[in-house]
């Protein structure tokens, strides 16, 4: 990459996480479909992988933080790694309650009620 | 140039961003969410950040969106739910505290960071070389863990989704 | 002996000893005989050899400490004995008459099993320690220690036939009215402390004596507090109640206890505190009219009785009715004097009437008694001369102590001691009514028990005997002390000398002459103002002649062929009369009614109602129940719906991030 | 051994016996019994030895361990020290413990093992909770004490045993953790003087006295920190409101549970107070006297009137200690030497006195399996020495001179004359109520007619329990007859803790 000027404010990386955000916890909150809420979950954990980049991205412009910028990077890489371990055992979950009740509505599963 | 790329990945996001959740058939809620995942990964790109962008797309749109669509045509879910559908109460409320917390952040974005724009990563940035290196050094200890954490995730997902034999 | 005396008390408690461990083994009497009465006759030997040794040295108050027993702070108490004139009165006579008792109560007891006469002894023994270590203690605590082991040594005995609920119930009320009243003792001698700083008798009294009018109104305090202990112990009004239950324990056990040594404990209690009183009159005055208002109102219940020992009983608490009312106005060698003369003949009376009731099989009624006096002339021809000499009849020991109370009260009034002359002349004529009817009831009893024909079974009268000689040498012995016993305090109106008074001349000591400028002197006041010559003879005829009355009465009504018509004609005439005197003017009803149930009813209150449902209840479990009611309502937002977790989780971070902003 | 290490070998003792018997196999009972007794009495000689090292004329603390740190950045460290005041609490502990597993010799046939580990478990936090000096060390120990009360309440005790082990063990709980938050906070006003952290009984002692006092109980931090600790103290003692506790855990619980908790387990409530209320936040203290007399005398009196009505022993015991302990209160709020020496002899005498009532309790319970009154009557001719054993604890209880309880009760009385003589006209009542609840007693199943034929197989008091009363009958003498042994140790103590 060459290190030219992009004329891009790191504040619009963070609005655009946070519209993501917003997204993915409208997501989770309003959908029964535990798949569907899984979704959301990940489009979360998108929207902060991007705030971390925004971040890495303007700290890599300052000469006094460019030590740091690779930090962000390497947060997204282990986020990345977990969001794959939830998902498998997430994914592993909802075949097994499917097993079980024949449906992955997650209203549906309430037996730790009071 | 490399703005109204952002911009165009920006509204391609929040658009099909909106899909995945929105939308009552799972199928094409992944299939949403793959086209958020191919912008973001343009995003990273475009800021420089290209092992990122590579991962992003392998692993994310590659492996773990595919492992969805597997788990969907597995159990048949057709359509389900729509959105906000059920409990009313639970609907608006979540609504709103997402609004709210979304604003919140909005406005502290907006009073926190300064608007001008910054430089982009130089040659030390977002390559395969020097993230690779640092993650054999500085941060090998989680990098392990990391793998231990996949197998137990491996591990588990194999227990819980196995047929109960009695 | 005299500069070890730990060894008198400590004599009857080894007996005390041995005859526990003897009863354990269930020894044969004859052991027990020789433990618990060799005890006593060795500790009256000590004692004998302790006073000669005494009367041989110069010293009028010879203290001997052994080790400090309590010291904290300020508050220092000694083991220590002491001797001294009133301790050597006392001690005389208590183990005199206690080891006569004691040789009497052989023949008594002989009817028991091995461990009961065991049992017995056992505790007379401990008595007679408890006994001597009061008059020997040398401070208050001290006197406390011997004042509560008599108490416990009482409760004892009188429960000794523990399995009748009647015992057992006397023994309890005789330790509980003894307690009440020694709270009131405890607190003055918290009081000696606090004001005196030590409450050793040869510390607080010199110095309340020199200074007189600095501690008067400490020592009316004190003095009033002390005399609750006595009221308690000398079974006086308010607290006398447990002395004729009293009496439900073995007669020898009423003779010793319950009449001649323990409840003499107050008297003693009073004179030894003389300073205290005479600087605080108040009190003094109050310990006359106790005495006085006891002494005739315990004798108008004796008319009536028709128990043998309660006549005994309520005669013991107008007689100790009497040595207050010496000691109140200040006659405190005349109240001594009473307590020794009291002490021979009414341990005569008892004893005699415990030979009555061996003879009778146990049978205490007097209705159904009569005529004895041919059957047992030994205890007939004592028992009378106690019975002259509690009358008052001259020449008999009463007459002299007796006389010398009244004379002294009628001097006080004369002299208007304390400015309060007309309440004396009152308490004079209480004395002398009081009088009258106890040589009434003294007779009346003798009649009924002693003349005429016998009133019960034939089964009984066959039965009747005179008792062994372990009972009636006692009684011989008590019954020259009755007739002569008087002879050591001749006033000196009869042989115009003062020293001719022995027992006032020796008591001199006692009575510490007060710091100079004090109004209330009356040691020295009193006798120098008595009445004068005239009056004098003249008071000694009247309370002669009124014995002499009351005898007459008594025989009238209880003697000859026509005995039992004129008290039956006037209990007749007046039935309610009768009644309230037959039932002790019902005190011991209303004590129950207003003290006791009221008490138990409060304490079943305290139990149930604020115990169990105020504090555990709605306070202890009450805070229990609360929590568990929150956590049951709170449970509900438990849905189980993992929809609404995550919510509660974005409200919660909306929340955070409300409050961090 | 090293003079230094004596108090750590007597606290630690009977834990590290408590591991020794964790390894002797759990059937072997009788092994079990016989080693837990053998340490017990190790136990009484070396606190013996304690008794012999100890120099009555220093005041301060005595025989100190060293001072190890534990939780360094903390200031938290173990140290260990007696002065005249918690050597004789330590003595009746170690006195009891023998005492304890000899009344349980065979009234505990379950669970053999664990019920002595417990109770060695339990004589160690009772013992350090006496010994420390380091505040935090002490409220682990004071804490360490109600796990295995909670045990043998709830595991040997009677049918309502549960609900009695989890009262005791919530209340005296809910106390002792607001005692925590004043402790921290002591702690914490410290380290904002001298910068540095530390849970030492002398420093936290100079920051309790410089607490500010505040016109009212909610704007003073002394007096705030001073009813935390006061409030776990009168749980403990426990102080009228907060005794239901006792009779609960009291009829529940096994005799030698009663024992200790009775003997010792009070007594660190009274102990509390004197160490750590009355030293630390001397101005509170002052302000909150006229409480802890009303609460004393109130306790006094009314353990006196419920103990009157109770139809069973055991609860009967339980009240009175309210009575008897509400004296112990008295003398401690009075405050002078007289009256706090005696407050102090007091708490040995109730852990004898009331030690003894409820072990004879036990014999009797143990043959005929009731402690109701009304079940007994009579019964002096059946078992005289036991009649005789039962009299002279009693009258001990209440009071009789020549005995322990006479010098305690006088000493308080006497000394809280001085300051306060209406409360002891009030308290001396208490007296006679004694008196007349605990005879009443004695004469329902003592004396009286022989009413229940099944009580005529009952067998006299045998040696074993003899063993076990005697030690506690001849204290109970020696106290009465010459007071001046026990006294004398904890007079310069006394005098100094009450110098500030």
């Amino acid at each position: 990459m060459n290190p030219t000027m992009i004329p891009i404010p790191s504040a619009w990386i963070l609005y655009l996480s946070a519209v993501l955000f917003v997204i993915g916890a409208i997501g989770v909150l309003l959908r029964r479909n535990g798949i569907s809420i899984f979704l959301a979950l990940e489009l979360m954990l998108n929207s902060a992988n991007l705030a971390f980049a925004s971040f890495a991205f303007r700290f890599a412009g300052a000469s006094a933080t460019a030590a740091h910028a690779l930090n962000g990077q390497i947060f997204i890489f282990f986020i990345i790694a977990v969001a794959a371990a939830e998902a498998a055992v997430g994914l592993a979950l909802f075949i097994a309650m499917y097993r079980r009740k024949e449906t992955i509505d997650v209203d549906r599963f309430n037996i730790l009620r009071w | 140039m490399v703005t109204y790329v952002f911009l165009a990945a920006a509204a391609l996001a929040i658009v099909f961003g909106i899909l995945a959740i929105a939308h009552r058939s799972p199928i094409i809620n992944v299939l949403s969410l793959v086209v958020v995942f191919f912008a973001l990964a343009a995003i990273y790109a475009v800021l420089g950040m290209d092992f990122l962008a590579a991962i992003q797309l392998i692993v994310y749109a590659g492996a773990v969106l595919v492992l969805f669509l597997f788990v969907i045509m597995l159990l048949n879910i057709r359509s389900v739910d729509r959105l906000g559908s059920g409990r009313r109460l639970q609907a608006i409320l979540g609504a709103l505290t997402s609004i709210a917390i979304g604003a919140a952040v909005v406005v502290a974005i907006a009073t926190l960071t300064p608007a001008q724009g910054a430089v982009a990563p130089g040659s030390q940035g977002g390559t395969a070389f020097p993230i690779g290196r640092s993650l054999m050094t500085t941060h090998l200890l989680p990098f392990e863990l990391v793998s231990l954490l996949l197998v137990a995730a491996l591990v588990g997902a194999l227990v819980l989704a196995r047929k109960e034999t009695r | 002996m005299l500069g070890s005396l730990w060894i008198i008390p400590l004599l009857p408690l080894i007996g005390f000893g041995l005859n526990l461990f003897l009863g354990w083994r269930k020894a044969r009497k004859s052991l027990v005989t020789i433990a618990g009465v060799g005890s006593v006759g060795l500790a009256t030997i000590a004692a004998y050899w302790a006073i000669i040794g005494y009367l041989e040295q110069p010293a009028r108050v010879i203290v001997e400490r052994y080790f400090t027993w309590i010291s904290a702070g300020k508050i220092t108490v000694d083991a220590a004995f002491q001797i001294d004139p009133l301790t050597v009165v006392m001690m005389a006579f208590v183990t005199f008459v206690g080891f006569l008792i004691h040789v009497y109560s052989i023949g008594y007891m002989h009817g028991e099993s091995d461990t009961a006469y065991a049992r017995f002894f056992a505790y007379m023994n401990l008595f007679m320690f408890s006994m001597l270590v009061l008059v020997l203690g040398s401070s208050l605590p001290l006197m406390f220690v011997g004042w509560e082991g008599v108490g416990l040594c009482s409760y004892l005995l009188i429960g000794f036939y523990f399995e009748d609920t009647y015992c057992a119930m006397s023994g309890k009320k005789a330790f509980i009215a003894n307690r009440i009243g020694d709270v009131g003792f405890v607190l003055g001698i918290f009081a000696t402390f606090a004001v005196f700083g030590s409450a050793d008798f040869t510390r607080f009294l010199p110095i309340a004596a020199a200074h007189p009018q600095q501690y008067a109104g400490w020592a009316t305090a004190i003095g009033l507090l002390l005399f609750v202990g006595a009221t308690g112990k000398s079974a006086q009004i308010p607290l006398y109640v447990w002395l004729p239950d009293a009496m439900a324990g073995p007669t020898p056990v009423s003779a010793l206890i319950h009449a001649a040594t323990m409840v003499t404990a107050g008297v003693y209690m009073v004179v030894r505190c003389n300073v205290i009183y005479r600087i605080g009159p108040a009190a003094l005055l109050v310990v006359a009219i106790v005495g006085g208002l006891t002494a005739i109102y315990a004798a108008s219940i004796a008319v009536a009785q028709n128990d043998i020992k309660k006549v005994l009983a309520y005669s013991t608490i107008s007689q100790l009715g009497y040595m207050f009312l010496g000691a109140g106005v200040g006659a405190f060698a005349a109240a001594i004097f009473h307590v020794v003369t009291h002490a021979f003949f009414k341990a005569l009376l008892f004893l005699g009437a415990g030979s009555v009731i061996h003879a009778c099989s146990g049978n205490q009624d007097m209705r159904t008694m009569g005529g004895l006096r041919k059957v047992m002339p030994t205890t007939y021809w004592t028992f009378l001369a106690a019975t002259l000499a509690i009358s008052g009849i001259f020449p008999f020991a009463g007459f002299f102590s007796k006389d010398e109370i009244l004379g002294r009260t009628f001097a006080a009034g004369a002299s208007n001691l304390h400015g309060f002359g007309w309440l004396y002349y009152i308490l004079w004529f209480l004395g002398i009514t009081a009088a009258f009817i106890t040589a009434f009831y003294m007779f009346r009893l003798v009649y009924m028990t002693f003349h005429g024909e016998f009133r019960g079974t034939e089964e009984e009268k066959h039965h009747l005997h005179e008792s062994p000689w372990t009972m009636t040498l006692p009684l011989q012995v008590l019954g020259v002390l009755s007739i002569i016993g008087g002879f050591i305090g001749i006033p000196k109106l009869m042989t115009g000398h003062a020293s001719w008074n022995l027992i006032e001349h020796f008591l001199d000591p006692v009575v510490i002459p007060l710091g100079t400028g004090h109004a209330a002197e009356i040691a020295a006041g009193v006798s120098e103002h008595s009445a004068g010559a005239g009056i004098e003879w003249l008071l000694l005829l009247v309370s002669l002649s009124i014995a002499v009355a009351g005898i007459l009465v008594a025989r009238s009504f209880y003697a000859g062929e026509h005995a039992f018509e004129k008290p039956a004609r006037f209990v007749e005439r007046y039935p309610l009369l009768y009644k309230l005197i037959l039932n002790k003017y019902y005190i011991d009803e209303v004590y129950d009614k207003v003290v006791i149930q009221p008490l138990y009813r409060f304490a079943r209150f305290c139990w149930k109602a604020i115990d169990t449902i105020i504090i555990d209840g709605v306070i202890v479990n009450g805070t229990a129940f609360m929590t568990e009611l929150t956590g049951d309502i709170l449970r509900f937002l438990q849905t189980g719906n993992v929809r609404n977790y995550a919510l509660s989780v974005a409200m919660g971070v909306l929340l955070l991030i409300v409050i961090l902003w | 051994m090293h003079i230094e290490h004596l108090l750590t070998f007597v606290t630690l003792g009977p834990a590290a016996g408590a591991l020794i018997l964790a390894f002797i196999p759990g059937r072997l009972e009788k092994v079990q019994r016989w080693a837990a007794l053998l340490i017990s009495l190790a136990e009484f000689a070396l606190s013996c030895l304690l008794w012999a090292n100890f120099n009555p004329d220093i005041a301060g603390f005595q025989l100190q361990t060293a001072k190890v740190p534990w939780i360094p950045q903390l200031g938290i460290s173990y140290h260990l020290g007696i002065d005249g005041i918690s050597l004789l609490l330590v003595m009746l502990t170690t006195l009891l413990m023998p005492v304890v597993i000899i009344a349980s010799w065979r009234s505990i046939s379950e669970h053999v093992k664990a019920f002595h580990i417990s109770l060695l478990m339990l004589t160690t936090a009772m013992l350090g909770a006496f010994v420390s000096l380091d505040v935090f060390l002490f409220y682990v120990f004071w804490e360490l004490m109600l796990i295995p009360m909670y045990f043998i309440i709830g595991v040997w005790g009677g049918p309502r045993r549960i609900y009695a082990a989890v009262k005791f063990f919530i209340y005296t709980m809910v106390g002792s953790v607001l005692m925590l938050v004043g402790i921290l906070y002591l702690a914490y006003s410290n380290h904002l003087q001298t910068h540095v952290w530390s849970f030492a009984y002398s420093d936290l002692l100079k920051a309790g006295r410089q607490l500010q006092m505040g016109h009212s109980f909610f704007t003073s931090p002394q007096m705030l920190v001073f009813a935390a600790f006061a409030l776990a103290f009168a749980i403990k003692v426990p102080m009228f409101p907060f005794h239901t506790w006792l009779p609960d855990a009291h009829t529940e619980a096994p005799t030698g549970g009663s024992i200790i908790l009775a003997g010792v387990l009070l007594k660190l409530g009274t102990y509390g107070f004197l160490r750590y209320n009355r030293p630390m936040f001397p101005d509170a203290w002052h302000a909150f006297v006229p409480l802890i007399l009303v609460l004393a005398v109130i306790g006094i009196l009314y353990g006196a009137w419920v103990a009157l009505v109770q139809p069973d022993m055991k609860k009967l015991v339980a009240y009175s200690s309210v009575s008897h302990l509400g004296f112990v209160m008295l003398g401690l709020a009075a405050g002078t030497i007289a009256s706090t020496e005696g407050a102090v002899l007091q708490m040995v005498n109730h852990g004898l006195s009331t030690g003894a009532l409820f072990l004879l309790v036990g014999v009797i319970y143990e043959r005929r399996h009731t402690r109701m009154i009304a079940d007994y009557g009579g019964i002096a001719r059946v078992v005289p020495v036991y009649t005789g054993l039962f009299l002279l604890v009693t009258l001990s209880s209440i009071g009789l001179p020549g005995l322990n309880g006479f010098v305690g009760e006088f000493l308080i009385l006497a000394g809280t004359w001085r300051r306060y003589p209406v409360a002891v006209i009030f308290a001396a009542l208490g007296l006679i109520f004694g008196a007349i609840y605990m005879l009443w007693m004695v004469q329902r199943v003592f004396w009286n007619p022989f009413t229940h034929e099944e009580n005529k197989s009952l067998k006299d008091i045998n040696l074993r329990e003899v063993l076990a009363v005697a030690p506690l009958v001849i204290f109970i003498v020696w106290i009465g007859v010459h007071p001046t042994t026990f006294l004398s140790p904890m007079e310069a103590a006394v005098r100094s803790l009450l110098m500030h």
